[in-house]
């Protein structure tokens, strides 16, 4: 027989004001199972668990209603109190009645008291039906993995395999850095982006604690927080990068020539190539679509001129399989493609550009060698009129959210065109400037100042060509006039848009993404780089833009999760999670079906006691199911209960009003 | 008594019936989905007291319903309170029109069982206030067998008044029990004249002669008694059970089966206890706390139900628990005919 | 006399019952645990009003739902139901809102046919930060289901003589 | 549609090669012109098989009972039976390895009246989709398949979505209430296999045992809802209903929702499909959702 003790909350005023407490208590009191019911000033306090814990003792309670505020607020606190007094902290239920009932009818007393006593007839019906549940601890694999080698990926691989835990650190390009290793300095402070990224990624491929596979992509990831097994495809590279000495005589030799993606397209490379000198690992690869001996079987050079023989037209896609515990979702972003607008000429004028084609320009590895250059003649620009916001903040061609990089680097333009050509003059078509971040204002008002830049708020609406020059015509909002502008150059300040790659990894990783394609966070504020799939974790643009400095403490931060869910040898586990009754279980997997996390397999059972013939029936894996509960309620025998979410519960609560 | 007969044609029958509707709760059998029920009526155009046979439920219903409140109770701190439930009144007497012959009887093979060693009193207070009109019937259906069975059907008394259709036209209504002849004193008189039993007899005789010759299927049921009572472990009960598919409508429409089990619902803090027709050929029927079921396997419940209804009721009350009115192999979806199938185990 | 005919509320599926006098309608709402439920908090904690005839189940995910829960409600102690969940793409299980939002379009559907009105089970997409919104789906259903009268509809016997 | 003789040489060739255990097909029960299933464990019976316009039942049902159960079993099936059959095989109730199946392609069958079924009428898939030797010609019908051939409404549910809603509540309170809860139903449904049915468990019977209407309202429903996307409208539950209920109602009424709304494929047509309820589509409707 249950002996329910039920203790309601005055809030202080918050719920006494609207409710009339000691009539609901009155009320409660009636139910034959309510053994024990007092209220008071605040249950949550230390006094108030007091009591909770006392009665407990004192009445032999079986069960414990509060009714109180939220239980997405308290219920931790009441279910530490039950632990405290000896009793198992999920015999625990909690009446809301105060987001639910004094907060929301704060007009009508009768009826909220009405609904009050409703809350805690249904929360008390429930209690009767709860079960003792214990925490389920499941063993880890300490070891994770990091999709993405950027500059989030790298911070987050060299924070965990310092903290002596391997990682695993997957790359789709040939080389780490991302886009990170195409940027000439960096703002506000002007360093040098490669001599502060460099140092990284060779850190990265000799660390003894990580395993560095580039030119990859993970496939499938299966398991749960901390058993998680992966499947990764090595793409082909062609040249066995255990024997590859790196000398380079294989691309300076190659006939192929093909559109360069580290220069975006602005000068060649080779169908063997290297993207970029300081690449890690500085290993060439050779790019199948393009090389003449693997799509038509004529050439070979490489292979000849290779001395060390690690030339191989055989070779296959490799997948290689690793046990790993935890991941941390890295893949940064692309640059949002501005062929929408139109009345820009984009496409049309070779002449327009984007932002990272002009950093690889002023780039001293770049293909101009640090000097910007009208790609149409060659010459060097003198008039450059930078338009902000292409794609940012635009419903209509673009993406409705802010960039939020882009202030910032195009101030970093000015300058860089400022030093590489002294009597350029830049021209910045703006919507607004937002600066801001740790030296960021200072830096665009000084670069103001410096560059003597022409700053214009407004939108441009039409680029049209005038002999070898561009029109640039806009509205100057702040006299209120159309502008125009002559320019030997434009440059683009395109958007940060989610990888186009990013949904199709979140499906395969079993997380959410938001409708621009960036992966959701568990939480906007309070867990801003957990995803809601325990074990995987987010860092920098992946998640949405950021900039340097946020992208790195992300990552750090990363690890650090990353690192506490290792901290023991097992995790604990919230016990609310499905079981399955063999005896009603008919084994027609339809639960196997639906569990989104793979979380049910089958097993095989005894017929009947201690016979030899088997059956199938449903088994569910503790360690990876979230109990959302699909699969209860698709069986349609109901052999599979939710702990916590029981049907009993559930329709207890419904018939107890 | 002095027996009482009257003659009457279809006209006056009618206005009969239509004069107990007038003055009497009545029950006839009203069409519903393709088959009758019994059910109340107050006009004669709603029913059809001449139903076949083969397509009318049993009356068990009205004496024992297919479900019934047991008690109510209110559990509180302060107690929990039993009640009577408010069930319907017992006490409203109420006629029953176009029974068959075989419903009548089979409720006086279930008096024997309700007068055990319980007494259900409240089957015993719906028998007491009802009065049963049968008419008999003209000609057997194709899965009738009642003749064959170990009762008089041309003499039954388990009915209140006799109906039976003589020749040109000719109804005879003959009241069999004083429930019978009061009802026919008030209301028969006016619309049928009475008649003596000497000249009655001939015609009544003819009737049930020309009824009894119509039957298809024919037994002798002593025979089968004695040797279905020696077979118990025959495996043949195995091979007739095949194609059952345990459906359980056999029980649910036999008007001899009385097996029922009691649930409760409880709400709030109100509940209702109900006894609700069970089936002896569920597989959980026999299942009991611990998970032990003694008759898990199909041919062990079949073979029950055989054995029930021709050897175990048979030897505890003297008569078998089946009436011949064929209603089980009727609502079978694939025909098992308890007849046939009884037949072929004994041979 | 007229007037107060018109004035008389009655079931809709059995125009032939009158609602008792200040007659108001329970509605059972099952709100999935992480969007509906937390919206739900919100609309307390913005403190925005709606009527007190809804009381609220928390299930994890609307995927949780049987369709057995509505028709118990209805047949026991609710004239109507409102389950809600996160919006498609936002489940916080990946994808239980998909199986859901089948499973319910039949329901009710079904329920529809054999005879309840189609506002009687009512389903919404609610946020958690959709405070606002929820209320205004409460407000919405309850004002419904006020429309319809009360159910009679196999009710238990316990609840017929509400 | 005679295949009286095919099948009795199946039979007899199939128990010759030492193939199967049982067959199950259909035999005359020996009082009219009506038939039903036999389950035939050696030749000497084979003389007893026929397959006529009259082979009304669905034999899938026999899969889910001990005589069958591990045995290698021959059947005969009809194309609705076969897409129970094609539902039993996904949803791992029967190995496919054990059964030797012969299809048919149906012509329809009559009911007892002789009246051509209303769901032969209706059929959209006449040829049996699983077997191991098919007997007839195959019949336009399963084009279906393919999905060119149109979704036919049920003209039942089409008169009664045209009535009132106080009409239709009216007319299924009639029938709930004619609702004798005896679950013929469900014992003669070939996909109520479960070990212990839902309404049969505690959970459900402490609120729900009693044979009371709303009691058989809820099991009714449950029970629908649990054949929707899987109903292969053999009609067994109708023929087995004690108080003839238009059962078809329920479960045609969730087909054509189904159908309209999520252009799913008619259940059991396709092997491995599992049924409308166990995926999901993103464009499934939404706008009856707040």
């Amino acid at each position: 027989m249950a002996r329910v003790g039920v203790f309601v909350c005055f809030c202080g005023a918050n719920i006494a004001d609207y409710v009339d407490v000691p009539q609901v208590v009155e009320e409660v009191k009636r139910i034959k199972e309510v053994k024990y019911a007092v209220e008071y000033k605040y249950m949550c306090s230390d006094p108030g668990q007091g009591m909770i814990r006392d009665a407990i003792v004192q009445h032999k309670l079986t069960s414990i209603v509060v009714a109180a505020c939220s239980p997405r607020m308290h219920e931790k606190t009441f279910r530490k109190a039950l632990s405290d007094a000896g009793m198992n902290p999920y015999l625990l239920e909690v009446a809301n009645i105060r987001e639910h009932s004094s907060w929301v009818h704060q007009k009508d007393k009768k009826a909220a008291t009405d609904k009050a006593m409703d809350l805690c007839r249904m929360a008390v019906a429930k209690s009767i039906a709860n079960e003792q549940l214990h925490e389920i601890s499941v063993p880890v694999t300490k070891r994770a993995l990091v999709i993405g080698g950027g500059i989030a990926g790298i911070q987050a691989a060299l924070d965990i395999a310092d903290a002596r835990i391997p990682v695993v650190l997957v790359e789709k390009s040939p080389s780490i850095g991302g886009k990170m290793a195409q940027l000439d300095e960096t703002f506000p402070t002007l360093d040098c982006s490669q001599c502060i990224l460099t140092p990284k990624m060779v850190d990265v491929a000799s660390h003894p604690y990580i395993e560095l596979i580039p030119y990859a992509e993970v496939l499938e990831l299966q398991g749960f927080v901390g058993n998680y097994k992966v499947k990764i495809k090595k793409k082909a590279s062609y040249v066995n990068f255990k024997t590859c000495t790196g000398c380079g005589a294989c691309w300076q030799k190659c006939p192929v020539k093909v559109p360069n993606e580290y220069n975006l397209g602005l000068d060649k490379r080779k169908a063997i190539y290297t993207p970029f000198p300081q690449a890690v690992p500085n290993k060439p690869v050779i790019d199948a679509e393009h090389c003449t001996m693997l799509t038509k079987g004529k050439c070979g050079i490489c292979a000849k001129v290779c001395l060390p023989g690690a030339i191989d037209y055989q070779m296959q896609d490799e997948i290689i399989e690793r046990e790993i515990g935890a991941v941390v979702v890295a893949t940064g972003y692309d640059m949002w493609d501005p062929k929408p607008y139109e009345e820009y000429g984009v496409g049309r004028f070779k002449d327009i550009i984007t932002s990272l084609e002009f950093e690889r320009m002023v780039s001293a590895n770049g293909p101009t060698n640090g000097v910007p250059v009208r790609p149409s003649d060659g010459k060097v620009p003198k008039n450059v009129v930078f338009i902000k916001c292409v794609g940012s903040r635009d419903e209509a061609k673009g993406i409705e959210y802010c960039s939020k990089i882009c202030c910032m680097y195009t101030t970093k333009h000015t300058i860089l065109l400022h030093h590489k050509v002294h009597d350029s003059h830049a021209y910045v078509f703006y919507m607004d400037i937002r600066a801001a971040g740790k030296g960021y204002e200072e830096f665009v008002k000084k670069a103001q100042v410096d560059t003597a830049a022409t700053y214009l708020r407004g939108r441009v609406s039409k680029i049209y060509k005038k002999g070898d020059k561009l029109m640039v015509r806009g509205e100057d909002a702040q006299i209120g006039q159309v502008v125009e502008v002559e320019a030997d150059l434009v440059v683009l300040a395109t958007a940060v848009s989610a990888p186009k790659d990013n949904p199709e990894l979140a499906r395969l990783l079993g997380i959410s993404y938001d409708k621009y394609g960036y992966m959701s966070e568990a939480h906007p504020k309070l867990r801003p780089v957990e995803t809601a799939k325990a074990g995987i974790f987010l860092a920098g643009c992946t998640q949405a833009p950021k900039d340097i400095p946020e992208t790195v403490s992300q990552a750090s931060a990363c690890a650090a999760k990353v690192c506490g869910l290792f901290a023991g040898d097992t995790m604990k586990k919230d016990p609310m999670v499905s079981t399955i009754n063999n005896e009603y279980c008919s084994g027609c997997q339809n639960c196997v079906n639906v569990c989104p996390y793979g979380a049910i397999v089958t097993d095989e059972v005894p017929v009947g006691h201690g016979s030899k013939d088997l059956r199938t029936v449903a088994k569910i894996n503790e360690g990876v199911c979230q109990g959302c509960g699909s699969c209860v309620a698709i069986c349609r025998s109901m052999a599979i209960n939710l702990a916590g979410f029981t049907d009993p519960q559930i329709i207890n609560e419904i018939v107890s009003i | 008594m002095s027996v009482e007969i009257f003659v009457t044609d279809k006209a006056g029958l009618q206005k009969f019936y239509e004069a107990i509707m007038a003055n009497h709760e009545t029950y006839a059998p009203v069409e519903t989905f393709g088959k009758f029920d019994f059910k109340r009526v107050a006009r004669l155009t709603e029913c059809d007291p001449e139903s076949p046979v083969a397509k009318t439920r049993s009356i068990k219903p009205l004496f024992f319903p297919r479900t019934s409140r047991v008690m109510k109770y209110i559990a509180t701190s302060a107690g929990t309170d039993v009640s009577e439930t408010d069930e319907d009144p017992l006490a409203v007497k109420r006629v029953i029109l176009g029974a068959k012959h075989c419903d009548a009887r089979a409720l006086q093979v279930l008096d024997k069982v309700y007068n055990w060693d319980y007494i259900d009193t409240d089957y015993q207070k719906r028998r007491e206030n009802t009065v049963i009109i049968s008419t008999r019937c003209d000609k057997a259906d194709t899965h009738c067998f009642c003749t064959s069975l170990d009762y008089d059907v041309e003499n039954l008394d388990a009915m209140d008044v006799l109906i039976v259709n003589g020749a040109d036209g000719k109804i005879y209504i003959r009241a069999k029990t004083e429930k019978g002849a009061g009802l026919l004193n008030s209301e028969v008189t006016r619309h049928a004249s009475p008649v003596t039993e000497e000249s009655a007899t001939p015609e009544l005789k003819k009737q049930y002669d020309a009824f009894a010759a119509s039957f298809r299927l024919r037994m002798d049921y002593a025979e089968v008694n004695a040797k279905l009572s020696k077979i118990f472990d025959t495996p043949e009960f195995e091979n007739v059970s095949g194609n059952c598919v345990s459906c359980n409508t056999c029980a649910f429409v036999c008007p001899t089966c009385h097996c029922f089990k009691i649930s409760d619902e409880k709400v709030k803090d109100a509940g209702v206890r109900y006894k609700s027709y069970d089936s002896c050929n569920n597989g959980y029927f026999t299942l009991m706390a611990g998970g032990h079921n003694p008759r898990p396997a199909k041919y062990r419940r079949w073979r029950q139900r055989a054995m029930h209804k021709f050897v175990y009721y048979k030897e505890r009350f003297g008569e078998n628990l089946c009436v011949g009115c064929g209603k089980c192999t009727i609502s079978c979806p694939v025909n098992i005919s308890i007849f046939e199938v009884v037949n072929q185990v004994a041979q | 006399m007229e007037t107060e005919v018109k004035d008389q509320l009655v079931s809709i599926e059995k125009p032939e019952l009158v609602a008792p006098p200040n007659w108001e309608p329970v509605i059972m709402g099952i709100l999935c645990n992480w969007c509906s439920y937390a919206g739900s908090d919100l609309t307390g904690t913005s403190r925005i009003q709606y009527p007190p005839n809804i009381r609220i189940i928390r299930v994890p995910c609307s995927s949780r739902v049987d369709p057995w829960f509505l028709i118990k409600s209805l047949q026991t102690t609710a004239d109507g139901v409102l389950v809600s969940g996160c919006h498609p793409g936002d489940c916080h299980y990946i994808s239980g809102n998909y199986y859901a939002r089948r499973r319910f379009l039949v329901t009710k559907k079904l329920l529809n046919f054999v005879g309840f009105h189609e506002n009687r089970v009512q389903f919404s997409w609610v946020s958690a930060a959709e405070g606002p919104k929820f209320a205004k789906v409460v407000n919405k259903v309850t004002e419904d289901i006020k429309k319809l009268g009360p159910l009679h509809l196999y009710k238990k016997e316990n609840f017929e003589k509400k | 549609m005679n295949y009286t003789k095919q099948i009795q040489e199946i039979a007899a060739k199939l128990f010759a090669e030492g193939k199967i255990d049982v067959f199950v097909g259909y035999r005359m029960n020996g009082f009219d012109d009506n038939q039903v299933p036999v389950l035939i464990s050696g030749p000497q019976d084979i003389s007893k098989l026929v397959f006529t316009d009259k082979s009304v039942f669905n034999l899938v049902n026999y899969l889910k009972t001990d005589h069958t159960r591990r045995k290698r079993v021959g059947l005969v099936v009809k194309g609705c039976d076969s897409r129970s059959l094609n539902l039993m095989l996904t949803e791992s109730q029967v190995k496919r390895e054990n059964l030797y199946v012969v299809g048919i392609c149906c012509e329809g069958v009559v009911d007892d009246d002789g009246q051509r079924m209303q769901n032969c009428v209706e059929c959209m898939v006449p040829d049996a989709v699983v077997y191991d030797e098919l007997l007839g010609e195959t019949l336009s019908g399963s084009q279906t398949l393919t999905g060119s051939k149109p979704y036919i409404v049920n003209v039942d549910i089409a008169a009664l979505a045209e009535k009132p809603l106080t009409e239709r509540a009216a007319y299924f309170e009639e029938v709930f209430e004619s609702c004798i809860r005896c679950n013929a139903c469900r014992h003669s449904c070939p996909l109520c296999y479960c070990a212990k049915c839902c309404i049969d468990q505690e959970t459900a019977t402490l609120y729900n045992g009693a044979n009371t209407t709303s009691a058989a309202f809820h099991a009714l429903m449950t029970w629908s809802l649990h054949l929707a996307g899987r109903c292969v409208d053999c009609r067994n539950c109708e023929k087995a209903c004690p108080s003839h209920l238009p059962l078809h109602l329920l479960h045609k009424q969730n087909e054509s929702v189904i159908f309209k709304n999520f252009q799913e494929h008619l259940a059991g047509v396709n092997p491995g499909d599992r049924g409308a309820f166990y995926k999901y589509s993103m464009q499934d409707p939404d706008d009856f959702i707040m």
